[in-house]
């Protein structure tokens, strides 16, 4: 909490009014710092999903939120470190706009970002499933190689219609 | 939830249901996996992996089940997914595998 | 989420090793924004609450929190904003060794420091209890006025002896 | 949260039971004292503040609820708090009004 200028807002309704009860979130914030190990994922689980229910979100959209990020962090460990379980991965949680913008930032191996996309579902087989749970459970999903090494992957999901299946939501970047 | 995900593995005839517990993610996935193989190795006619008490499960568990699927296709032994959560539905659902496994639940069902 | 340099933190337990189990939460932060508005008071206290069960206190602990954050909300709207409902108030949750420090930001009227403190109790009469319940409730409260005007109230609270009556935990800064 | 803290007033005889619901914060205590203050005009022999549906009081309801007790005493009105939730019990035992109020878990004893 740095002694920026305060800022006042006047507007919990973001862009266009239509945000909810008069008591609605506004700018909420939810970081953790953890290790790539598999061993912490329960407890980012139990965190992201009282944060998400209490921003408001129903059980099921905050199930998905969560099933996403437990995805994205399992490939981080897997593929950007190899499965070492020692190495830092930032979460940030985020309340902007009426949507939730959830970032992961690793210090890993980057992958092209042509190697991340979903794969055809009908041939069964194990695996290959993470990006397209991913991208079914938000709205959006951006992954963006860092300058200084790792990767930042962005994901949102909108609080507005937080039940829906779409794809694309209103949260593009 | 270190602890082995499989908590009792019970026998009716030549079937073998294995009860699972807690979160299955990247932490329990590969015991599991281990798990439900070796138990091929007893030659059930029939697995029945009880997901009752299984609240969450991730793509890894998700791998884990498939993996099972092919080998006990291989093998011509039956395959029953019984009573996953809603949670686990909705996985099994997004990843289309629902209409892959054979899903139940009804324990008696299940056993048949 | 800047692009720092990655840290590794190898020390989930904090400096003496006796902090919980393997999964225990390392580096967590939840920061709000909300205005000085009794309306925000309830969200507040949800998300506050979810986050501290979340970190694994016992509800009776993050009952504590709960209500010496609203406490000292309460008293900021009232006392340091005089009432107005617009004024921005910053609200910083983060866990370190093992403690949880609770920082409140306001940029309203600063109160000589003596002015702050419990009353006797023994006097029957509404008002006058908040500065008391907080320090019921946290292991430590200090107020500090900021350089650049309002003040920075800091409370803590141990999460390995939470259910603790005591009034001075091991959290002092 | 914003409606009336105050959801129902009943008569027994003289009595007057006044059952509050929902959180009683910054947000809703003024609202709470000015209803029961009011209730004192219709000149009870006793009232009970039922307060069974409320999971959250901070001081203000606190005060709300001081500033009502001195005024009945001065009045010679009896006061009543029923059924405090583990939270409300908790806020009156940390400002040791626990002992300053009559508290009862039993309507009849609180109606009697
Ligand atoms: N964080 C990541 N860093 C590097 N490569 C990744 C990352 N996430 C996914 N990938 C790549 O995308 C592919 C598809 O990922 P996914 O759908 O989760 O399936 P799986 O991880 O089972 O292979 C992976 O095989 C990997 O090549
Ligand atoms: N945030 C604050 N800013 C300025 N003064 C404060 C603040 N908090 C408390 N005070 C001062 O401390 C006194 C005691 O506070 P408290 O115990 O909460 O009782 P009450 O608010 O009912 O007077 C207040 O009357 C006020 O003078």
């Amino acid at each position: 909490m740095g002694a920026e200028t305060p800022r006042t807002n006047n507007d919990p309704a973001g862009d266009d009014g239509t945000f909810m009860s008069e008591s609605a979130p506004m700018n909420r914030t939810l970081r953790m710092e953890i290790q790539s190990d598999p061993a912490e994922l329960k407890s980012v689980r139990v965190e992201v999903e009282s944060f998400a229910r209490a921003l408001g979100m129903t059980e099921h959209a905050a199930g998905k939120v969560v099933l996403a990020m437990d995805e994205a962090l399992t490939n981080i460990i897997r593929h950007a470190y190899d499965g070492a379980a020692d190495r830092p991965i930032e979460i940030d949680l985020a309340v902007r706009d009426a949507c939730l913008h959830v970032t992961l930032r690793d210090y890993g191996r980057q992958a092209p970002r042509a190697t991340i996309h979903s794969r055809d579902l009908s041939d069964v087989r194990p695996g290959g499933l993470g990006v397209h749970i991913m991208t079914k459970c938000m709205d959006s999903v951006d992954y963006q190689p860092a300058p200084d090494g790792g990767t930042t992957l962005i994901m949102t999901k909108s609080l507005r219609d937080s039940d829906n299946e779409r794809t694309n939501g209103p949260c593009h970047d | 939830m270190t602890d082995s995900p499989i908590q009792t593995i019970t026998w009716e005839g030549k079937v073998a249901v294995a009860s699972i517990a807690g979160d299955i993610d990247l932490h329990r996935s590969a015991a599991l996996q281990q798990g439900l193989l070796g138990l091929l190795d007893e030659q059930p006619q029939k697995v029945v992996v009880d997901l009752s008490a299984v609240p969450y499960m991730d793509s890894s568990g998700v791998a884990s089940l498939v993996k099972l699927l092919s080998r006990t296709r291989k093998l011509g032994v039956a395959l029953v997914l019984l009573s996953p959560s809603p949670k686990v539905r909705s996985i099994l659902e997004i990843t289309r595998l629902d209409s892959v496994f054979t899903i139940t639940d009804s324990k008696q069902e299940a056993t048949a």
